[in-house]
């Protein structure tokens, strides 16, 4: 999607200059200063206690934050769904019967009883985060089966494209990245212009082109080859292509800026070559920022994966979800919705943690 | 590889060096570390041995700087550097010529932007993107530098030629252990298997007089203080045992004590053998180490001889302005610019008297009025210092904590008490993290104390909320480090000055607002209309001419963007923002550290100038001892968050009482003894 | 050229673009179509040049929306109290969880697909990302050196807000603006690929790629002018954006 | 033959009975995914083919032959029909299909199992009952001569009793249990369903090719949505066969060498019901206007390149017996006679070419279901037709929604529309009283998309339906859409067809001549 900029490359919540600082007075604060009025005495009761719950406070925190925000995401998708126009009722019966046609009061009133639909929204509402936290993502009305076991019949397809294409983003970004920037200003402009043109891509109209070409015209990989790891190549090649240039333009600016920076001078002064330098210092660097971003980039490519599994008959969440959100199909909608927000709070966990180890300063 | 390298470049033909000279035989012991052998079996133990044995090696140099006795083992012959940029050409180093021999140090001093790191970075094929390098003659040993490929620069580098870079605190990659760096540059020459390079880049480090090595091989730079890193860096450059190396300002933005030890190690290198080009603007390190000194300004070298004769007797009056530019305890009360800034000080001075005297005289409204400022006397540097004046800030027991990594807490302040009286330079040194800047930003009301008090002009400063602070506000300013990142980036000069203008009348928040018409038409500044301060009688636009002209600068500076003036000029715009309001206290937190020394001298004289006549009490920070003792009415030592002591100049340097300043002193001596020593006639040199 | 396109249709291409020849469809590009010919023998030259100003249009909205939102969240959250500004931290956070397309998806699926709809779908969806870039913004601006200066002058804080904090934080936007035209029309096309688009027989660049793909084999050039001309308008977009940012960042 | 051309290379069945390559798997690339593998919509239908048999069979020759049922006949009150069963033939989990089993699937169509199933039938039977194992006779409430031809529509494959009564819906959906040549091996959903061969299968129809078991192992029915994919998945290798030709590809995989089946769908072609009921088409004027200001044969030319037919008549297509050309021939291009009706209904040439009247636009609601019910080519279609009628000074909008918003029942209603299209296949004009039937309070007629009550007209079809003297009847079948033409209720646009594409290493793929469905049993893989 979008956030074309580098400005924002800051992990959610970590380090936030703004924040950080906002957060610092209080805690530690005036009140522990007023007590006594010699301050150097030694640290006791509160101040103790204030060093325990920080050390212990990262997770639980961190772990608050992520159910909020799949709480969140929950909650805008029941309200989303509640607002969609047309009876939920009346969907039910023509999906269960096969029609397509408007029902009258009476058939629908047996359905609405079945579903408690005729329950006020907020209760409606309660009985499904009640079932969210039992684990029950409820039944589709498309398909009449547990939600959970549809997502699970098409989560590993799903998961192996945005995997596959989140990889292949990388490879190909830093060894793009890694040859063009910091060269002379016309290759620096060509480079940047080919980042900005991939991450300009319309994704399905990559994939159409691909598709015709390797696969219609050259024939090298199959056309519709079902799950096999030859049929991920061009699904996963049309996500990581843009991805690739989103990606490539945070991390050129990144490192770029590595590459100036003394270090740099210092390394090949010590004999290094310029690739070497490149690939064992600049990169490290420069690898934040798109780290960052891949947490963002792991859930777009499930809008990605919505488009490119049309694009090329594949099977997977993508599918699932537009044409449950066509046919209101609510539970399965919500269950996806829940399931992509808590994929991305865990993605951005592990992104964090991946942070850390790449730049052991994080850790603060 | 390691092993043929050196063969090759211990001089045997005598090819490269110049005709018929007589080469003087290989350094005893070779070089220091003794790499030469078969590599991995052979550790760096032996390198602080090695150092031992050398003083020989030293002495076979061409003492009392006569070079060209032997071969050297660098010879840059009109050498020039220059950048091409949009196809057009522009020459940074305009020929410089200069042989270095074994055991010798050639120092290369001079302005900032002179040229001297394209030089250094030049002499290991790495002068920077779109240069182009011409010379008479380049070489190492027996490489041609200027036909030299890729592939043999990679083989010379940190192997024949250790390179410390400039910026010391910024040169390690700070992701990795500094330890690993050090392997790095011995994995890169094919230096032994990965577990023999671990070891040797302890000793290394123990070689560069690093402290407990083996827990600092494990840190990464961010972990190190800035001596131990500039330390590290030394380990790894000298990590293959290169006959030249290339220490680019190694002691700039360092402590004096860790300077002297950086020094140290360079004198042991030295001793060995080694050859040394030595980058500095820093006068008293130069006399210290160099035999040697090539004195630059525009790229061209304007003077060029043995160290004690540049220093002792400058022929050149810029090299005299840049010795006569180093503060010290010694230089104080003394103008430290000048030559043609001579003349810009004088200006500054008449059209201070000039401006001091066109304003309206002011009353200082809420405090007992200590008088018209120039009824004030004169408070110089060289005043009584223990006048019972006004005490105009006032600070006791501040304490400040703050919560660090993993929850540690940490006290950036730790009980500091001052006082500061009307027209005195209350001087704050210490070490980087001392806490200074958490006093200053407290006492300025930016950061709130966990406890004690901070009184201004008698109210109870740190107690107010920061609505009634405000009327205030405009009676303590402050001048930072950067002071380009402290102005709005879309401003003008003129609007920025005419901003801080706006809140001198407020003796109340809402005055200022009968905006006198933006008369300042032609200024360039767009925005006048945004001004609410118009004073009655000089229009804005004349208040800000007269502050520029307070602080030295020219008119046609009022329509530019901060961002296209010149390091020098930023702080002086800066500290016309701050006088602008006409305050009480000054606040100057590392004002000038980050400028050339040149520069420095000029924003220290314009200071000791507005003081004079102003009268305006100074709170000045910083870690340079030379500045401090240059400056400052009182002294204050901070260590750790504490002030350990306090006193005038005369009391803490001359009679230093808490170790830590008795280090701090210490070091401070050592280097001008040896600068007096180098500026004493050659004859009297004590080696 | 693309604004030439986008107000004066005409000039660039005369012919309707809607009106059928059926005696040439599906006609490879040549002198008489340059772009080639639909199937149902409509000149895509036409179609594209008369395209342009819906689809810069939704471009346009979509930008304007995404950003305004963009703009009110991240104020919320770096300029207000310890509650909004909390409680408008969360939302961007759980906006940004869900994936673009998706916050999009939901929209349109509520609100019927219809050019309006599109504008807001892809508006809201992409907000959340450029909030946070937004916040960003404002959080450094918050904590520069030059809000601290005017702070130390005494300055009001409204004011401090007014004159340093909102400008200098906003500025950029004219070049984020700028980009995010040109991502709003590939999602805007995005959506019209899966149907949700603007209704045929609109040239809608996306609308007319959506509609190209089912003679891919026979007629390619249905399927790649569409889409070349919607990502060099984004490339466009996107390098204009980032021109002004950097001008705009470097003070001239 | 009812509508049943082959173009191309077209091929009877091999010799029966060789046994030259028993076994393999043929793969089949199908367009859309039903929701159930049994139930009333074509697609369905098209799938419980191959799992599920049914009583009889229709022929090349449009005649019912002997599948199930060795053997029918009507009474002479052609209100009793008794049904004789063939001895063995068993149901995949083992259950007998015997007398019972019939009676039991009648009953479960009666009670709305299968909506298709439902309105074909439910009018008239009264009710069915097992005389012994393997007689079944059912009683009607009226004379319904096309009884057992309406039987050959796939939507009566019998499944086994046992299954129905025991296993959840759920499991009936996704596997029903018949006793046809494959059962449902799998299905993965988004992808493909799986059907494996029953190896003791041996009553298959009378016109099938062969007898005995299926001749291939397995067949995996994919499905690929686009068409790009399907016919590059064809050209590729990847599948041996697919559905559903785009009309500019026809002429190219003819000569590439592919054999390729057309089959005219009877029943209701993709026509034009204008919502009578409501908005400027409850004026006949209007609708007229609207059908005279199309050139939809042009447009059906240039899109369909010969190979989509052109369909004048609204009610039926060409291939339904009893069809009229006489309706068909109506409302032929003329923007004259078009602007003169809507001139005579008051709307007047407003400012910018629309008709107003009233302050009200002349605007027309024309939704479609997109890669539903409307595939690319009719999409193209549509987009002509919206030109030819804005030309006039109507102002279409076209309102393309996805399949499984038509799942859902989007844009079913008299609120929801101007004008719709749609197509209905069946057997034989009997659709005429599925579609036209009134919809009434107390007996709702979802599928008259005309809402259009007219009793006259359904006595009509009535009529039709009971007339046991085949001439009568198709006379009065024209009768009834010739007075739909006239009203301009419903127009004609073009044909539905059930096109298949096969590779060269397939042989014996047949379409079932009731819908038009393809035949796997008889299909082979040769090398
Ligand atoms: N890669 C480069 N391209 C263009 N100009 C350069 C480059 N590197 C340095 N310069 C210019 O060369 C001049 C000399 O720079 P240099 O770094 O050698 O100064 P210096 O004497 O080391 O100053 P300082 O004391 O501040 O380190 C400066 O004006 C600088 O802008
Ligand atoms: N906002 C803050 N949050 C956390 N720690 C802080 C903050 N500000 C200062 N510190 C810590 O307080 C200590 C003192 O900092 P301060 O900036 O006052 O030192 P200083 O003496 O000015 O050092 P320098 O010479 O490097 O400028 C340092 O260890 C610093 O890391
Ligand atoms: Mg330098
Ligand atoms: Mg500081």
């Amino acid at each position: 999607m979008t956030p074309t900029s580098s400005t924002d490359t800051h992990p959610a919540g970590t380090t936030d200059p703004g924040r950080r600082r906002g957060a610092l007075p209080d805690g530690t604060g005036p009140a522990a200063g007023r007590l006594g009025s010699r301050p150097s005495r030694p640290r006791t009761g509160p101040a103790r206690l204030v060093t325990w719950t920080r050390r212990l406070g990262r997770w639980p925190g961190r772990l608050a934050a992520a159910l909020l925000v799949m709480w969140g995401a929950v909650t805008v998708a029941f309200l989303a769904q509640l607002a969609q126009p047309g009876d939920r009722a009346a969907v039910i019966l023509n999906l269960r019967t096969g029609q397509t046609q408007e029902r009258t009061p009476a058939e629908l009133a047996p359905v609405n009883a079945e579903y408690g639909f005729d329950a006020p929204p907020f209760e409606q509402y309660l009985s499904y985060l009640g079932g969210l936290l039992r684990g029950d993502l409820g039944v589709s009305y498309q398909q009449h089966r547990p939600v959970w076991d549809m997502i699970a019949e098409q989560l590993g397809a799903t998961v192996a494209l945005s995997l596959t294409a989140l990889a292949l983003a990388w490879v190909l970004m830093v060894a793009w990245v890694a040859l063009t920037a910091g060269r002379s200003p016309r290759v620096r402009g060509l480079a940047s212009t080919v980042e900005v043109f991939a991450a300009s891509v319309p994704q399905y109209w990559l994939g159409v082109l691909l598709l015709l070409v390797f696969a219609l015209e050259l024939g090298w990989v199959p056309v519709v080859g079902g799950s096999g790891p030859a049929a991920l190549v061009l699904p996963a090649l049309t996500l990581a292509i843009p991805l690739a240039g989103f990606l490539g333009q945070a991390t050129r600016a990144e490192f770029e800026l590595a590459l100036s920076r003394p270090f740099v001078l210092s390394a090949r002064v010590r004999g290094m070559g310029d690739l070497g330098v490149r690939l064992r210092h600049v990169l490290r660097h420069a690898a934040i920022p798109p780290l960052t971003l891949s947490g963002w980039a792991l859930g777009a490519t499930v809008s990605g994966a919505v488009i490119v599994e049309s694009v090329f008959n594949r099977n997977g969440i993508g599918r699932v979800l537009v044409s449950a959100i066509e046919a209101q199909d609510l539970p399965v909608a919500t269950g996806i919705i829940v399931l992509i927000a808590a994929l991305y709070v865990l993605v951005n966990l592990a992104v964090d943690a991946l942070a850390a180890l790449i730049d052991p300063r994080l850790k603060a | 590889m390691t092993p043929e390298l050196l063969t090759t470049t211990t001089p045997t033909g005598g090819g490269s060096g110049p005709a018929g000279s007589v080469r003087p035989g290989p350094p005893v012991g070779g070089p220091p570390d003794g790499l030469t052998g078969t590599g991995p079996a052979r550790t760096g133990a032996e390198a602080p041995a090695g150092a031992q044995h050398s003083p020989a090696a030293a002495a076979t140099g061409a003492p009392g700087g006569a070079p060209g006795t032997g071969a050297p083992r660098l010879r840059v012959e009109n050498l020039h550097v220059g950048f091409r940029r949009d196809g057009e050409l522009r020459e940074i180093v305009h020929g410089l010529s200069f042989e270095l021999h074994p055991g010798r140090c050639v120092a290369i001093v001079g302005e900032s932007g002179s040229g001297k790191s394209v030089t250094a970075r030049t002499l290991v094929g790495l002068p920077g993107h779109g240069a182009e390098v011409r010379a008479g003659a380049l070489r190492l040993g027996d490489h041609d530098l200027l036909t030299a490929g890729e592939r043999t620069w990679q083989r010379i580098r940190g192997a024949e030629i250790g390179f410390v870079l400039q910026d010391a605190l910024v040169s390690l990659d700070p992701l990795r252990p500094v330890g690993a760096e050090i392997a790095e540059a011995l994995r890169l020459h094919g230096v032994g298997p990965r577990a023999v390079r671990a070891r040797r880049a302890v000793e290394l480090l123990a070689a560069a007089g690093v402290p407990t090595p083996e827990v600092r091989a494990r840190q990464r730079p961010g972990e190190l203080s800035g001596g131990l890193r500039q330390r590290a860096l030394i380990a790894s450059a000298i990590a293959l045992g290169p006959q030249v190396l290339i220490a680019d300002e190694p002691t700039t933005a360092l402590d004096v004590t860790v300077q002297a030890q950086v020094l140290r190690v360079f004198e042991q290198m030295k001793a060995a053998g080694e050859s040394i080009i030595l980058i500095s603007h820093d006068l008293s390190v130069v006399a210290h180490l160099a035999d040697e000194v090539l004195v630059m300004r525009g790229g061209h070298v304007v003077e060029q001889g043995p160290t004690a004769q540049v220093l002792a007797r400058p022929a050149h009056p810029y090299t005299r302005a840049l010795i006569r530019a180093v503060p010290s305890a010694a230089t104080r009360g003394r103008r430290l610019s000048a030559g043609p800034d001579e003349a810009d000080a004088a200006s500054v001075r008449a059209s201070g008297r000039a401006a001091i005297g066109a304003r309206p005289e002011r009353t200082s409204a809420p405090v007992g009025a200590p008088g018209p400022v120039g009824a004030q006397g004169p408070v110089g540097a060289q005043g009584p210092v223990g006048t019972p004046t006004e005490i105009v800030l006032e600070a006791r027991e501040l304490t400040r904590t703050f919560r660090g990594r993993r929850g540690r807490v940490h006290r950036a302040v730790d009980g500091v008490s001052f006082r500061l009286h009307r027209g005195e330079v209350l001087g704050i040194v210490g070490e980087s993290g001392s806490g200074k800047s958490t006093t200053a930003r407290i006492a300025l009301g930016l950061e709130s104390a966990d406890s004690g008090t901070v009184t201004l002009l008698g109210h109870d400063w740190s107690a107010l909320p920061e609505r009634r602070r405000r009327a205030l506000r405009s009676r303590i300013s402050v001048v930072q480090q950067d002071p380009l990142s402290s102005f709005d980036p879309r401003w003008s000069v003129e609007r920025i000055l005419r901003d801080a203008l706006s809140v001198r009348s407020s003796g109340s928040d809402s005055a200022g607002s009968n905006a006198a018409g933006s008369g300042g038409a032609g200024s360039g500044a767009a925005d006048s209309g945004a001004d609410p301060a118009g004073r009655s009688g000089a229009g804005p636009h004349a208040e800000v001419l007269r502050l520029l002209g307070l602080v030295g600068l020219a008119p046609e500076v009022a329509g530019r963007n901060p961002a296209t003036l010149s390091g020098g000029q930023r702080q002086r715009v800066s500290i016309a923002r701050a006088l602008a309001p006409e305050p009480d206290v000054l606040v100057l937190d590392e004002a000038v550290s980050a400028l050339d020394v040149s520069v420095q001298a000029q924003i220290l004289d314009l200071l000791a100038d507005l003081r004079r006549h102003l009268g305006t009490s100074c709170l000045f920070i910083s870690h340079d001892l030379g500045v401090i003792s240059h400056l400052s009415d009182r002294v204050l030592v901070m260590k750790d968050g504490r002030v350990v002591e306090s006193g005038t100049p005369e009391q803490i340097f001359d009679a230093p009482a808490h170790p830590y300043t008795r280090t701090l002193v210490e070091s401070l001596h050592t280097l001008d003894r040896s600068a007096a020593a180098a500026t004493a006639p050659a004859s009297a040199r004590p080696h | 050229m693309f604004a030439l396109a986008a107000v004066a249709p005409g000039l660039l291409a005369p012919g309707s673009p809607e009106s059928l020849d059926l005696g040439a469809t599906l006609q490879a590009p040549s002198a008489a179509h340059w772009f080639g010919t639909d199937e149902l023998g409509r000149d895509l030259y036409t179609r594209v040049v008369h395209g342009t100003g819906l689809s810069l249009l939704i471009g346009l909205g979509a930008a304007a929306v995404s950003l305004t939102l963009a703009v009110l969240l991240a104020a919320a959250s770096a300029l207000t109290g310890r509650i909004l500004s909390g409680a408008a931290d969360r939302t961007i956070e759980i906006l940004f969880a869900f994936p673009t397309l998706l916050l999009a998806l939901l929209l349109i699926a509520t609100l019927g697909p219809s050019p309006l709809s599109l504008v807001l779908a892809v508006g809201v969806g992409t907000a959340p990302g450029y909030a946070r870039i937004v916040r960003g913004q404002l959080l450094s601006a918050r904590s520069s050196g030059y809000v601290e200066a005017a702070t130390g002058l005494g300055h009001r804080r409204l004011r401090v807000v007014a004159a340093h904090i909102l400008p200098n934080a906003l500025r950029p936007l004219v070049g984020i603006f700028t980009m995010s035209i040109g991502q709003s029309i590939v999602w805007a096309s995005s959506l019209a690929f899966l149907g949700l688009g603007v209704a045929p027989p609109s040239p809608e660049w996306g609308a007319l790629l959506d509609a190209g793909r089912a003679y891919l084999t026979a007629a390619g050039w249905l399927v790649v002018v569409p889409g070349l001309v919607i990502a060099v308008l984004a490339l466009a977009a996107t390098t204009l954006g980032k021109h002004i940012q950097t001008r705009l960042e470097t003070g001239r | 033959a009812p509508g049943t051309e082959l173009a191309a290379a077209s091929r009877p069945g091999t010799g029966p009975g060789s046994a030259d390559s028993a076994g393999g798997t043929l793969v089949y690339g199908h367009q859309q995914e039903p929701p159930c593998v049994h139930g009333g919509w074509i697609e369905q239908g098209y799938l419980s083919h191959q799992v599920l048999d049914a009583l009889v069979s229709l022929d090349e020759d449009g005649q019912v032959v002997p599948w199930l049922a060795t053997d029918w006949h009507e009474s002479a009150d052609h209100l009793t029909w008794t049904f004789t069963l063939q001895e063995g033939p068993t149901f995949s989990d083992g259950t007998p299909v015997d007398a019972q089993a019939v009676v039991d699937n009648i009953d479960y169509w009666l009670a709305g199992g299968n909506g298709t199933a439902q309105v074909w039938i439910g009018p008239y039977v009264d009710s069915a009952r097992a005389l012994d194992a393997t007689t079944v006779e059912v009683a009607l409430s009226q004379p319904y001569p096309r009884f057992a031809e309406n039987l050959t529509q796939p939507y009566f494959g019998l499944q086994s009793p046992a299954a129905l009564a025991e296993r959840t819906a759920e499991e009936n959906c996704r596997q029903p249990i018949g006793s046809g040549p494959f059962t449902v091996a799998a299905w993965n959903r988004g992808q493909n369903i799986v059907l494996d061969r029953r190896d003791d299968y041996d009553w298959a129809p009378a016109n099938a090719a062969v007898q005995g078991p299926a001749r291939v192992a397995r067949v995996d029915w994919r499905f690929i949505t686009d068409p790009t994919a399907r016919t590059a998945a064809l050209r590729s290798g990847e599948v041996d066969a697919i559905y559903d030709i785009q009309a500019f590809e026809w002429s190219a995989l003819e000569s590439e060498g592919y054999e390729l089946h057309r089959y005219v769908t009877p029943g209701r072609p993709q026509q034009l019901s204008f919502n009578t009921s409501r908005g400027p088409f409850a004026d006949e004027r209007v609708r007229q206007a609207f059908a005279y200001s199309l050139d939809r044969e042009s447009v059906v030319e240039a899109v369909g390149r010969g190979v989509i037919p052109y369909e004048g008549n609204g009610p039926v297509s060409r291939s339904t017996p009893a069809y009229s050309e006489e309706a068909a021939a109506r409302y032929s291009y003329d923007p004259e006679r078009a602007r003169e009706l809507l001139d005579d209904a008051g709307w007047e040439v407003g400012a910018d070419g629309v008709r107003v009247k009233d302050g009200a636009r002349l605007h027309i609601d024309f939704p479609y279901a997109i890669n539903r019910t409307i595939n690319q080519d009719g999409a193209a279609i549509i987009q002509g037709l919206q030109q030819y009628a804005e030309e006039v000074g109507f102002e279409v909008e076209l309102i393309p929604f996805p399949p499984s918003a038509a799942a859902a029942g989007a844009y079913s209603g008299p609120e929801d529309y101007d004008v719709s299209i749609g197509y209905w296949t069946s057997v034989n004009a009997g659709i005429l009283l599925v579609n036209w039937r009134q919809n009434l309070p107390d007996s709702p007629n979802p599928s008259n998309s005309a809402f259009y009550n007219d009793p006259a007209l359904e006595a009509t079809i009535r009529e039709a339906n009971s007339a046991v003297d085949p001439d009568g009847q198709d006379a009065l079948y024209r009768q009834a859409q010739e007075y739909i033409a006239d009203r301009a209720l419903s127009i004609g646009v073009y044909d539905r067809l059930s096109t298949l594409a096969v590779g060269p290493h397939v042989d014996g793929i047949r379409q079932e001549n009731s819908q038009g469905g393809p035949v796997f049993h008889d299909a082979h893989l040769v090398d």
